[in-house]
Formats: structure tokens, sequence, C-alpha cells
């Protein structure tokens, strides 16, 4: 859209604070190379056994798939749930939507640390503690914040006439939303599903103290891994997710165009 | 005006009111289990009293709340907490700035990658990051063998201290900020540049009075979310503080998970509550101010 | 076919504490499957408890004495003697810790940490610390961590304090020396790979991890006592209240404190054994605390537990600012 | 004695429109969009909505399908009140301003969207969709996507989508304020058609005077959410009822003057005016006025004014001539017909027009 | 022997023009979206740039800024080439179609912009700023926020805030296209008059014939690109060059017919057609063709063609006729009386036109 050049001053710019912000990163990459038995820069050996020993490590495998299986029943039922409150809040005009969306929101605020730590005390009682619906529902308070909000923009940002006619040509509210809103707002499904998978998937905290012993997230199962042992093997798994999501990020762009919608 | 598409369907057996209610009662039932409740809760919990030894009983007393807020060291830490964090979303901000700026000009796979590798830190496990941080700033790290090919004799510690908290937090909050910045960019059209260049302005004119004005939104939005971030961080003050950095976020860790005085944690966490409630308010004003 | 949960350590203590124990204890109780639930640290386990106070998963937890203490008090543990365990016959007398619920399942001892690359020679002293060489080069965990509190303790000692309950100034002044060449007070994770990657040369640690990191680092870390002696840290096994599976968890706890089991985790992992019955193997016995009991200064963890925040206090005002 | 159906009464009572709106009234807080609005549509009639920006033509047409409910005052279609009926239970079709497709559906599926929502099985729904593609000559186009296609062409299948459930009534709101000259005349003339043929009762929103005087059987000229005229094109162009319609509807010369006892003066010129007295408005259309270089016979049966130009401006079509007169600035134009020179700025000349050109109106 | 300035050689060589475009180009990937374009603008003269939309006008607009490089060419001012010279350093003024006013800045701020980057002492800016407002009549609305004016009123803030640095070279994007008729009268007039005003070299782009035509001493009428034609309205009204610029300036009539030995057949009719072989398109201008009811007395100065009505629509000014003869629909246009009745459809006519008002053109 945009079409003048962009100015060097501003390309050396960012050029530099990309350099600060991957720095960290940059070092990991060749320490999940290492064939060290201790994370070290620069290692001392090369080899590609700790991608070797993420797969070779059940509990590590078991977790991923732990962590996948929850960010998309989190994903989903975040899109379930959060869908109808954003279509409340943005076409039913209530009379007090401002200060409910603050309140729905409102959970983004609290240090998940805070938050965690409240969660834990009020879910175990209920038998939440360990289980994957616990995880489901601690995920759910941070990521629904997040699809509201999103989910709000998208449908404020449809140009409502189109729902209009079809309701002038005798589609019924139901129909209107499941035949014209919903696929229209597809790019907004799509960035807030990409958003709750991340959300969900990346957890940490929250998910420290709702793991129990028979179930445990990649990221808790990492933290644990790396609180006590300092083999490359963490590194390497933080450097096949960067790639794995850069993957997938690119595929799904390709296909549907997932970042155009993303941030707007 | 479109309420109509809904609430026309069903004007005799619930009104827009009683839809709305139905649509939005999941979503309030997550949010009262998983947050007000929980808070409720905490509020309760920072009332109770502990033993000595650190055993939590069933009475009820302010004496958390009179301790905490009698303690300098509590009004220090709230202090200081606040003051770093002010100064964490300022540095975030300025490095910020050029990558969001840049992110919106490009477009296309190039700016898919870049996207991607924005959110990247966020992908790494913390203490992986900070394993990375060491490599460059410790006292054997790149930097400090940089500075002293050049010449430098000490160079001056990077981490294990403030310096290093500011460092590795700034980095970490970044992909948030660069999120918020081109949230708010929305608004600055490439026509409004040309104009002024064809008024006379030169780019760095331009960029002081069109670009910064116009994006004070997102800045405001992504200050606004950073600050919130930074006063709540504990895992990387933890991580590259060497246990000299005290901030309000990793007291609530040590009292909530090592020394597990709970309702001093409670008590604190609900300060943290309060501070962010204040921040709100100023970044309303701020909006309102700029809008 | 019984589900029996145990929470204790994470990292190494799971690894080394799944094959010595409770691989041999399943194998010999075929209808148990135990799950070991790791946690960080012993805070973690009673944190977790608390919160599951009314429907517990866990039945047995292996934890520090102190923090065994507050659980005890807050009601969460079985109180364990003869008639639940009969092995408790067997162990040393200062196993059984008053007024706690849990008995001692492990004794390690602090010791001082050094890079052999770096540091040729075993230190003789914990004041080598505050060496100008290792400034910027000594990674202690600090208070409220065990291990610095344990490192004060001892200083105190050596500097002439007489009653850590009721004073620890002359620990605190020794601390003071040592602080400027801290390079962190958290080091991650633990204390030990800084010190094997040679990030760090000297630091305060537990014994059993220590003899393992020697062993796992080809000797890059050494472990050593010195002159001014060590403290034991007390894990106690604890039976959790009401707990689902609380026949196969009195089970566990009788095998995990007899001799068997005993011998083979301080074979695996150099803690030494709380059963005063169990037949080590003198090269184990040799790398515990057993062989230098004479160095060993008795600390009363329960008593300390109520003076703790206190000595924070002091370590945060004094110890702290010399450091940074 | 012959009972009256029930339904007769009720027509006879609310109107005689096929469409009738009565009292039509909308609120916002405390603005009055549409204002006491009063109409009756024969079937098979097109009437021309007309008015500048923000006069209430499209809240008015948004109350007809049924998307804004009415502050007060009712819409009757074929004698029955529609009141709380719901807009996909109007029969009515909707052409936005903004075409409305559905983005993410093909040409086909936009116009079949309506027979399907009304169950005509599969099959028939489009074909019945095809012919009118080809109605509106698109066919070829049926699976291109709205965004593949030029706004002509996707304002043509806005109104295909509409024409193809046949609706009793067809609303259209502004359909063709983003083509450009070439491509709206032709339009109009294909609305026209399709209408006349299909024999259906439409409603056409246009600010544009031209086109409204050109599509419709009759014009209502809106202003400030009331009616000022209903009328036909002749009749709201030949005569206008006020000041506000003269103005809107074509290009005019406005004069003020003063009346008193039937005769009223402006620019030194003396007019009829019965009925008037006190500050008037006295209006001429440009075009209606003769120009003559220098001076001119005296001529009773015309009014006569001597002037100079001003400025003189060459427009394809017509030459437009800016004359100082009568202590004021006087517009005409005239037909180009090729070749002739244009009268230099400083010429004298004489205006004339016929009285019947001019009109009279209470200032306001 | 009076030797030349270097300046002035400069100038001879390389055009005679204020403003000179040579050979400017503009490629987008394989697509040229402005081809070649040579130009001259003589001081103080104001040139409309006329052509459908996706013809090139904005982008060679934006490359005379210097907002965007051209591929080849260049753009001359006062004998220097202002290749490379960034738009801060051009003088030029620009009116973006969008207006492009700072959201952000009241009113007063925007107009005074431009000054305060030329370093013009803060109350020398702020007292000319309240000057060029007073000028497009928005006094009062000083310390407004662009968002709290309607559409016309930020169109005249544009137009104040390119005016008030006194650009040597004024351009205005098609600045009127969002306004109605009516207040797009008034705007094409006031601008006119500043522009002459102040004597200021300025290029007008839109797509409105009606509107380049009347306010321009030139027309550039341009087409996918290229320039298909440079005059004064007058002989691009009168003498379109190619086919193109007499369909696209004006209505028009399109005949298709056959040319051979210099005369060409179409609608029955012989046009004399010098130099044409093969297919032909005659064109005449509705408004120039003669409509009498029944037949006409045979006239050879004229073309005539019988026919009978197919529509007939009151629009107004003018009367359309739609007439069905020679084969083909003819319209005819011509000024309403008032009073006339419309001829039914069926009406047997004739019509007729001078052969000075028919244009012969090669079929495309
Ligand atoms: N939802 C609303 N709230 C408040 N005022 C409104 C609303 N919708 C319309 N209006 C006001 O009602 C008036 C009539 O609006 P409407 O859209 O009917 O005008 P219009 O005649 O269609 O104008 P245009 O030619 O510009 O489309 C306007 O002044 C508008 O500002
Ligand atoms: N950045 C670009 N990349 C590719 N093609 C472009 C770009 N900018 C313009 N074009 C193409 O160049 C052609 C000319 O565009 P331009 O904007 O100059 O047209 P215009 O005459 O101003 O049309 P309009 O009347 O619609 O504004 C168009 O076909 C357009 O698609
Ligand atoms: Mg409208
Ligand atoms: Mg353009």
């Amino acid at each position: 859209m945009d079409e003048r050049p962009v100015s060097p001053a501003l390309k050396i710019a960012a050029g530099a604070m990309f350099v600060f912000l991957l720095a960290p990163l940059l070092v990991i990459v060749p320490i999940s190379f290492s064939g060290d038995a201790y994370m070290a820069f620069p290692p001392e050996s090369w080899s590609v056994k700790w991608y070797g020993a993420i797969f070779a490590n059940p509990a590590m495998m078991n977790a991923f798939w732990v962590s996948f299986a929850l960010a998309v029943v989190v994903t989903l039922v975040s899109l379930a749930v959060g869908l109808p409150a954003a279509y409340a809040l943005v076409r039913l005009k209530l009379p007090g939507a401002e200060i409910l969306s603050n309140l729905f929101s409102a959970p983004l605020l609290l240090p998940t640390i805070v938050l965690g730590l409240a969660i834990l005390l009020v879910f175990a009682p209920l038998g939440l503690l360990g289980t994957f619906q616990g995880l489901v529902a601690a995920h759910l308070v941070v990521t629904l914040p997040y699809a509201v909000r999103v989910l709000s923009t998208a449908l404020a940002n449809l140009p409502l006439p189109v729902e209009e006619a079809a309701s002038t040509l005798g589609a019924k509210p139901l129909t209107v939303f499941f035949r014209v809103t919903l696929p229209m707002m597809r790019s907004g499904l799509v960035s807030t599903a990409a958003l709750c998978f991340l959300v969900s998937f990346d957890e940490v905290v929250l998910s420290l103290f709702m793991t129990g012993p028979r179930l445990s997230t990649l990221p808790v199962a990492m933290y644990h891994h790396v609180e006590q042992q300092a083999d490359p093997m963490a590194a390497s798994i933080s450097v096949l997710l960067v790639v794995l999501t850069l993957v997938v990020v690119v595929v799904v762009d390709r296909t549907v165009g997932l970042t155009r919608t993303f941030v707007k | 005006m479109s309420a109509l598409v809904l609430s026309a369907s069903a004007p005799r057996r619930l009104g827009a009111l009683g839809t709305a209610s139905l649509l939005l009662a999941p979503i309030a039932l997550v949010n009262a289990i998983g947050f007000l409740w929980p808070v409720v809760n905490l509020l309760r919990m920072s009332f109770r009293e502990s033993t000595a030894t650190g055993a939590l009983t069933d009475v009820f007393s302010l004496a958390t709340w009179s301790a905490t807020l009698q303690d300098s060291f509590t009004l220090d830490l709230i202090a200081s907490s606040v003051g770093v964090s002010l100064f964490i979303t300022l540095l975030t901000l300025l490095a910020s700035y050029p990558i969001a700026l840049y992110l919106h000009r490009s477009s296309g796979l190039w700016r898919t990658v870049l996207m991607v590798l924005v959110v990247a830190p966020l992908l790494t496990s913390a203490v992986v990051r900070t394993y990375g941080w060491i490599a460059i700033l410790s006292d054997r790290g790149l930097v400090a063998n940089a500075l002293m090919a050049l010449g430098m004799a000490e160079p001056p510690r990077l981490m294990f201290n403030l310096t290093g908290v500011i460092i590795g937090l700034t980095e970490i909050l970044m992909p948030y900020m660069i999120l918020a910045l081109l949230s708010g960019f929305g608004r600055l059209d490439p026509r409004l540049e040309e104009a002024a260049l064809t008024l006379g302005a030169t780019p760095l004119k331009t960029f002081w009075r069109v670009v910064v004005p116009l994006t004070a939104p997102g800045m405001a939005l992504g200050s606004l979310l950073c600050f919130v971030l930074a006063i709540s961080s504990f895992v990387t003050p933890k991580l590259l503080g060497g246990g000299r950095v005290f901030l309000l976020a990793t007291e609530i860790y040590d009292q909530a998970i090592v020394t597990l005085n709970w309702p001093l944690a409670a008590a604190l966490s609900m300060i943290v509550l309060v501070v962010f409630g204040a921040a709100l308010v100023l970044y309303s004003r701020a909006l309102r101010h700029i809008a | 076919e019984t589900n029996l949960t145990v929470m204790a350590y994470s990292g190494l203590f799971q690894e080394r504490y799944t094959k010595a124990v409770i691989e041999p204890f399943m194998k010999a109780h075929p209808d148990i499957k135990v799950t070991y639930f790791p946690l960080p640290s012993s805070a973690a386990m009673l944190g977790n408890l608390r919160a599951q106070k009314a429907a517990p998963q866990a039945d047995v937890v292996i934890m520090d004495v102190s923090v065994s203490k507050a659980g005890t008090d807050e009601g969460l543990y079985t109180k364990i003697d003869e008639t639940n365990a009969p092995n408790v016959k067997d162990l040393y007398p200062n196993a059984r810790i008053p007024d706690v619920a849990g008995v001692a399942v492990t004794f390690d001892n602090l010791v001082l940490l050094y890079n052999t690359e770096i540091v040729k020679e075993a230190p003789k002293s914990w004041m080598e610390m505050a060496k100008a060489p290792f400034k910027g080069k000594v990674v202690i965990p600090g208070v409220p961590d065990i291990q610095g509190l344990s490192l004060l303790l001892i200083l105190d000692k050596a500097n002439g304090g007489t009653d850590y309950l009721k004073s620890v100034d002359k620990g605190i002044a020794a601390m003071t020396e040592i602080a400027p060449n801290v390079q962190t007070w958290d080091p991650k994770p633990e204390v030990y790979a800084p010190i094997v990657t040679g990030q760090a040369a000297l630091g305060a640690g537990w014994n059993a991890r220590a003899q393992v990191n020697s062993d796992l680092s080809g000797g890059k870390l050494k472990a050593t006592i010195p002159q001014e002696g060590t403290v034991f840290q007390i894990n106690t096994i604890n039976l959790v209240a009401n707990a689902p599976a609380a026949e196969a968890a009195k089970t566990f706890v009788n095998y995990a404190l007899g001799r068997e089991a005993q011998k083979s985790f301080t074979e695996t992992m150099f803690y030494a054994p709380t059963n005063a019955k169990a037949d080590i193997s003198a090269a184990a016995l040799e790398r515990t605390a057993v062989s230098h009991l004479d160095k060993v200064m008795p600390v009363d963890w329960i008593a300390l537990a109520k003076v703790r925040d206190a000595i924070g206090e002091q370590w945060r005002r004094r110890v702290l600012p010399a450091s940074r | 004695m012959i009972r009256a159906e029930p339904k007769e009464i009720q027509r006879m009572v609310q109107g005689h429109g096929f469409l009738s709106l009565r009292g039509l009234t909308r609120r916002y807080d405390h603005f009055t969009a549409v204002d006491d609005l009063n109409l009756d549509v024969a079937r098979g009639e097109l009437i021309a909505f007309l008015g500048p920006s923000g006069c209430g033509k499209t809240t008015s047409l948004r109350m007809i399908a049924g998307l804004v409910p009415s502050t007060s005052g009712h819409i009757v279609v074929d004698g029955k009140d529609l009141t709380g009926v719901p807009p996909y239970r109007r029969d009515m079709g909707l052409v936005f301003q903004s075409y409305a497709l559905f983005p993410h559906m093909d040409i086909l599926k936009n116009v079949a969207f309506g027979l399907d929502m009304r169950k005509v099985p599969k099959k028939v729904a489009l074909e019945r969709a095809r012919e009118a593609i080809a109605m509106v000559r698109l066919s070829g186009r049926e699976h291109h996507r709205p965004a593949q296609l030029s706004g002509g062409q996707q304002q043509r299948v806005a109104l295909a989508r509409a024409l193809v459930v046949r609706p009793s009534i067809l609303l259209l709101d502004e359909p063709l304020s983003n083509l450009d000259a070439q491509l709206r005349d032709e339009m109009r003339t294909e609305i026209r058609d399709i209408q006349k043929r299909l024999g259906i009762t439409a409603i056409f929103v246009t600010h544009d005077q031209m086109e409204a005087l050109t599509i419709c059987d009759k014009v209502a000229v809106m202003n400030h959410g009331r009616l000022e005229q209903l009328g036909t094109p002749h009749e709201i162009y030949e005569h206008p009822r006020t000041a506000f319609v003269a103005g809107f509807v074509g290009r005019i010369n406005r004069l003020a003057g003063r009346a008193s006892g039937g005769i009223a003066q402006a620019a030194g010129i003396t007019f009829s005016a019965p009925g008037f007295e006190g500050e008037v408005e006295v209006m001429v259309r440009p075009h209606r006025i003769g120009l003559q270089a220098g001076s001119a016979p005296a001529d009773s049966s015309l009014h006569q004014l001597a002037g100079t130009v001003v400025r003189a401006t060459f427009a394809g079509d017509i030459l437009e001539y800016e004359v100082a007169a009568g202590g004021t600035v006087i517009k005409t134009e005239a037909s180009t017909r090729g070749g002739e020179a244009l009268l230099a700025p400083g010429t004298p000349v004489t205006l004339s027009w016929r009285p019947r050109d001019t009109f009279v109106y209470a200032a306001s």
C-alpha cells in the first residue's frame, strides 16, 4: 500500500533493534547443536543428539501432545465462548457493554503468578487440579480476553449492510449469522485461533500451578527439566518450536493470509 | 442499529437483554470462576494469619496488612518496581518503534517471516533465553570480550544485577510492544506523510510532527501493556537479577513459592492490582488527552 | 492394582530415586503402581498439599524437615511410627524429629563446590570464596534458600557465634566479606551447572547432588567439606492425611526406610542413610557425611524456622548491599 | 346490502397506494431524521426520493425495509400494516449504495441466496439465478467473486440479487452514485426497463436531480426529514412548490426582492407576485434566460435586463455566462452550436425571459 | 554577439513551459501506468488532466510532486531538472483527493504547517494561515479538528493548506469528487479565482468532463497512461482528435460504418470521409441533432434520417429522445422551453444535423 521506499535510517534502526531482539535466540541456535552435556557457549563439540533426545524422551513427547491437544481444545472453546460474547458486546448495544468488556479483559491485567495462585486455591477443592478439564479452564481465563478483543474488532469492522442485505433477502437471524457473518469474519477467526493457540501452547506459569503427577504440558516439562538439568535439550526444543511456528505460519499465510489480519 | 438483526427475531420471547444475557452467560461463568472468585478468595487469604513456622491458620486478622504497609521494605519495593517498570517500558518503546514502523511498511512473505521472528522470543523457554544472555552479557561474554578488545580494562557488569534485568525484560517485552504499536499504526495513512513532505517538511520533521503524534495511541496502549507485564514479571528478574533485584512480582513469587507465606503473597498481589488500577486510570487520561 | 503417588524433588533426585527405590519397590509389590510427582522444591510440595487438602492427590511426600513441620502443624500428615512402618525402629535416633509427623529418609550436608580447572587444589576454608581471584566467580543460593542459610550458620559458629537463635551477627559479618565476589545469589539451574561450565569457580551446594554432578562432569566439579565444618540437611518422608491410597502408602514408607532401599539410594546418589542397619559400601559411605560426622554442626531446623524471617531481614539489609 | 370485507375497509381507511407511508417518523435522541412522512405509491410505480445529504432518504428506506424501527407512524403494504414484521418476512428487495454483496460467495451464489432462503429447490434456484444474471448481462461471470468485478458489474449483481426473488417492492439506495457518467446513463436505463417489465413497485433514492428526473414516475423531494413536494418530474421542475425545491432541482438564479400589493421588485424589474408581501426571492433558471449581445428591442411580453458579461465559460454542450445586471450576477446557459465565439468579459448584453419561467417565493 | 546564459540554453533545449514533462514514464513490474508523457504548462496556466479511472492521472501528479520516482523521463520546472529533488524541496502544493488533513491538529495548525516548515516566524505564520482560512471562507473554524468539519469544509482546508505557502505549482487530485453538485460548482469557481488571482501554475486532475472543460485553460485527455490530446476545452470538445476523446468528452452517438474512396456509409447515410478506408465509426453529439415530428423538407446541407421515437425522457433542463433510425438507436437532446409536450414512443420523426458536427474515425 505504502509504495514509498523505506528510508535507510529506518532500515538501520530496525535492523539494530532486530539484532537486539533476536540476540539470545542467535546464541541458542548454536547451543542447540551442542554435543556437550551442559549448555555453554560456544559449545565444545557439535552434534544433533539433543534433537534426537527430545524424541527419545517419552515424558517430553507426552507433554508435547498434551500441550497440543490442550491448545486445540482451548482454542475451540475460546472461539465457541468468545464469539457469542463478542457478538453481544459489539452488536447488541447493551448499556454496560464498555464495563463488561473491561471486566472480561481484566484477567489479562493480573500477573499470571497471582492469577495462578488464586486459581489454584479455588480449583483445588473442585478437584480440577492435575486434570485436563482444569487446565482447559485455567487457560480459558487468559485466552478468552484475547479472543473477545480480536473477535470484537473483527465484528465491528464488518460491513453491516451485507448482513442487512441477507435479512432483506429473507434470511432469519441465525441463518444470517452462520451463512454471512461467520464466513466474512474468517480472517478474524483465524487470527483469534492463532493467538489463542499460541497463548495456550506457551503458557507456563498457570500450568505450573495446574499440572499434576499424571499430566504435564510441554512448557512445564521444559521448565522442570531446565530447573535442574542444564543440558542443551531445552535449547533444541526452543529452536524446534520457533522453526515449527515459522513453517506453520508461513504455510497458513500462503493459504489463508494470516498475518495480514493478525494485527490490523 | 444492527441489534435488530438478532433482536428482531426474539422480540417477544427474550428481548435484546435476554438474548445478550444468553450469549454472555458462558464467558461470565468463566470470568466468575476463573477471575472474580479467585481474586476475592485471594483477598480473603491476605487476612489469614500464619504461624512462625510458616503454617497457615484459620484465624483472620489485619496482621499481614499492617506489617506489610508499615514495612519500609514493602514501600521501597513498590517504589522501585514502579520506577524500574516505567524505565523498562520507555526502553521497550524506543527499541520497538523502529521495528514496528518497518513491519508496517513491509509486506508479503517477508513481513510474515519477520512477524514470526518478532514473536520468536516468546517461544523460547525463559531459562534457555537466559543462557543466551549469559553467553552475551556475562563477564566472559561476547559484549565483554568486544569491549575489552576495544581497550576497556574492566567492562561493566551487565547481568546478575539490575542492568541485566532491564536488558532481559526489555527484550522479552518487545514482542508485545511491537504488536500493540502495529495495531495503532492503522491511523498512519501514508497520504498524511506525503502531505507533510509536499508542504516542505523534511523526513525527520515529518516523523516528529506527523508520524509520532498519529501513532501516540498505539504507543499508549503498548506502554500500558508493557508496564503491566514488566511489573508482574518474575521469571526474568529472578534469572537475570542474580538474587539482587527485588521487585513486587519476585517477592510475591518468593512468598508464595519459597517461603510459603500465602497471606503476604496475597496482600502483595492486591497491592499490584491497585497499582494496575492507577496505571489504567492514567492510561485512559492519557488517551483522552491524545484523542 | 493400586495407584500410589509419591511427591518429591524433580531432576536428578527423581531420576536416581526412581531407579534405586521405586522400581525395586514395584517389582516387590506388583499390585502397586507408583507415580512419581516431581516438584522443584519442598515449598512447592507444601503448596500443592495445602491446595489439595480437601482431596489429596499425593500419598507420600519427601520434603525438607522444616517445611514438613509446617505441614504437620497444618494437619496435613499422618504420624509415622513403628505401628504403620515397622522399619522406623531401625532408624538413627536423630531421624525422629519431635513435633514432626514424618521421619528422616535421607541426610545431606552442605559442601564447598569448586571447578577443578580453575581451582587446582581443594580449598581448605569457606572463606576462600572471599578471596580476590574469585571476584564474580562465586555462586551461592542465597537466603531464603537453606543452602545460603546453612552457610550463614556455619560461618557464624566459626567466627565465634554461640546461639544462632539469638544472633547471627558474626555469620552476617563473614558473609559480607564473601558477598562482593558473588556472581549470583540465584543460580539456575541449581548451583552445580555454572561451576561445571566454568561460569563460576566456587559455590555452596548439597553433597549428594555435588557427588553425582562430579561424576557426570568427569570431575570438572568437586566438593569438599572445609575446616569450618558443615550442617545436615534432613529430608523427611511423610504420609499424607486422607491419602487416596493410604495402605499402599504405608507399605511404601516402610520400604523406603528399609535397609535395602537405604543402601541402594545411598550408593546411587550419596545421601547419607537414616537407617542405622543399612549395609552400605565403604566407597559410597566415604562420599557421604557419615564419614565426616565430626565436622557436622548440629542445627535445630524446627527452632530455627521461627527466626528465619529475622535472619532473612538481616541478610537483605547487610549481605546483599555488599554484593552489588 | 353488500358487506365490505374487513381488509377492504382497512385499505380504504389507510390509503390508496400499494405502499403507503402514514406519518412515518424516526428520531435519534433529539434529532428527527425523518419527520411525519406521508406517501402513497401505486403498484408498479417508480418513485424517486431526492434530497440533499442527510435529509433522511436512507433512513426512510431502512424503515420501509424493516432494518430500523420507526419512532412512530405506519408502513402499509397492500393493506397490511408492517409494524413489527422483521425484514426477512417483508418480501422487499433492497439494493444498497455500497452493493453489500456477500464477499465469500461467487456471483451465482449471491444471486441465488434469496431463493435459497425461500426454500426454492436448489436446481430451480440456480436456474433462475442464471436467468437473472443474464438479465443484467453478466452471463459468464457466474463463478467470479464480487471482488473480481468492477464497480458497475457489482452494481448489476446487487440488482440481480434483489430482483431474482421477485420482491413486491424494490428499494434502491443511491445505486449509481459510485459509477462514472457513462456507466450511470446505461445502468439507469437498464433499471428502468427491468422495473417496468416486471411491474415492480420501486423507490429509488438519489441526491442527483438529473437522475431523479429521468428515471421515475414521480419525484419526492425531501429536506430536513420532511417531504417538500411530491409530483411528476415535470411538475417538480416546472412548478416547484417551494424555494428549496426550485433551488435543488436544476440550476437557478436567485434574486432578492420585496413585494407589496401583488407586485414584486427585484434586480430593478417588476414581477407579478400575487399574494406576497415583504421580502421575496425571485428565481429563474439559467437556461430559460435568453442572452443577446448589445441592446435588444423592448418586448413587453418578456422580462428584460441590460448587463455586462463577467465570465464566459465553455462547458461542452453548453455555454455559461455570468452577467452583471440589476445589481447582482445572473447566470445564463445556452446550447452550443459549434463554432460560435465566446463573448468577452465586459461585453454589454441584454437578458430576457418569459414571465412564466419566473418563480416567486417568500424569502426564508 | 550576445552570449546566451547557460540557463537559457537549457530552457530552450528542454522546453518552453514553466513546467515541462519530458518523456515521463512510470512502470510497475510490467505494467506501464504512465507512458512517455510530454507536456508544457505556461506560468499561471491551469491544465486539467482528464481521463477514465486507472489511466495514470494520479501517478503523473505524484511523480511531479516527487512522491513516486519516475522510471524514465524528466520533470523540468523553470529550466531546472527536478530529478532527484525530494518532495520537500520542490515548492509544490498538492491537494489530495482524500484531503489528507492532519487529524491531530486543528485547522489553524494544519494550514500553518507548511509555513512552519519554511521557518516563517510563528506569529506571521498564524497570521497568514488565518488569512488563507478566511480566503476559503472558514473563519471561525480555526480551532476545529478536521473530523468536526463536513467533507466540503475539509476540502477547503486542504486547499488553504496548499495555497498558504504560495507554491509555484499547485497540483489538485480530484479535489471535488466527494462533493455534491451545488458545492462542486461553488468550489470550482473558487479554485479558479484563487489560482488566477495568485498567478499559480496548476494541474487539476479529474474524471469529470464537465469539470475539466469549465475550469481550465487547457485539457490534457489521458488514456491507458498516454496523452491522447492536449488542447483548449473548445478544441477538445469540437475537434476531438481520436474516437476515445470524442466519446469521453461529452455524450455522443456512435454509428458503425464502412468507408471507401473518401466516402463513408453508416445508418444508411453517406458521409464524407477523406482518407479513411474500411471500418469506421461515425459520431454525432446528441444535442447537435435536430428532431422534428413527422417528415421534414429535404435539405442537402444537412444529414437527414427518418425514424420513430423509442423513448422520451424529461430531464429538467433538457428533453432526451431515443430514436430508432437507420437500423440503430440514436439519442438526441434539446433544451426544454417549458410547457412543451413529450412525443409519444412510436411517433415518426426526422433527425437532422450538420456535416460539420459529424466526426469520423477508423474503427478500433
Ligand atoms: N444511528 C443514527 N444516530 C443518530 N443520527 C443518525 C443515525 N442515522 C442517521 N442519523 C442522522 O439522520 C439524518 C438522516 O440520515 P440519512 O442517512 O437518512 O440521510 P440521507 O438522506 O440518506 O443522506 P445521504 O445522501 O448523505 O446518504 C442524518 O442527519 C444523520 O446524521
Ligand atoms: N503501486 C502500484 N503498483 C502497481 N500498479 C499501480 C500502483 N499504483 C498505481 N498502479 C496502477 O497504475 C495505473 C494508474 O493508476 P493511477 O492511480 O495513476 O490512476 P488514476 O488515473 O489516478 O485513476 P483514478 O481516476 O481511479 O484515480 C492503475 O491501473 C493502477 O492499477
Ligand atoms: Mg443515504
Ligand atoms: Mg487517481
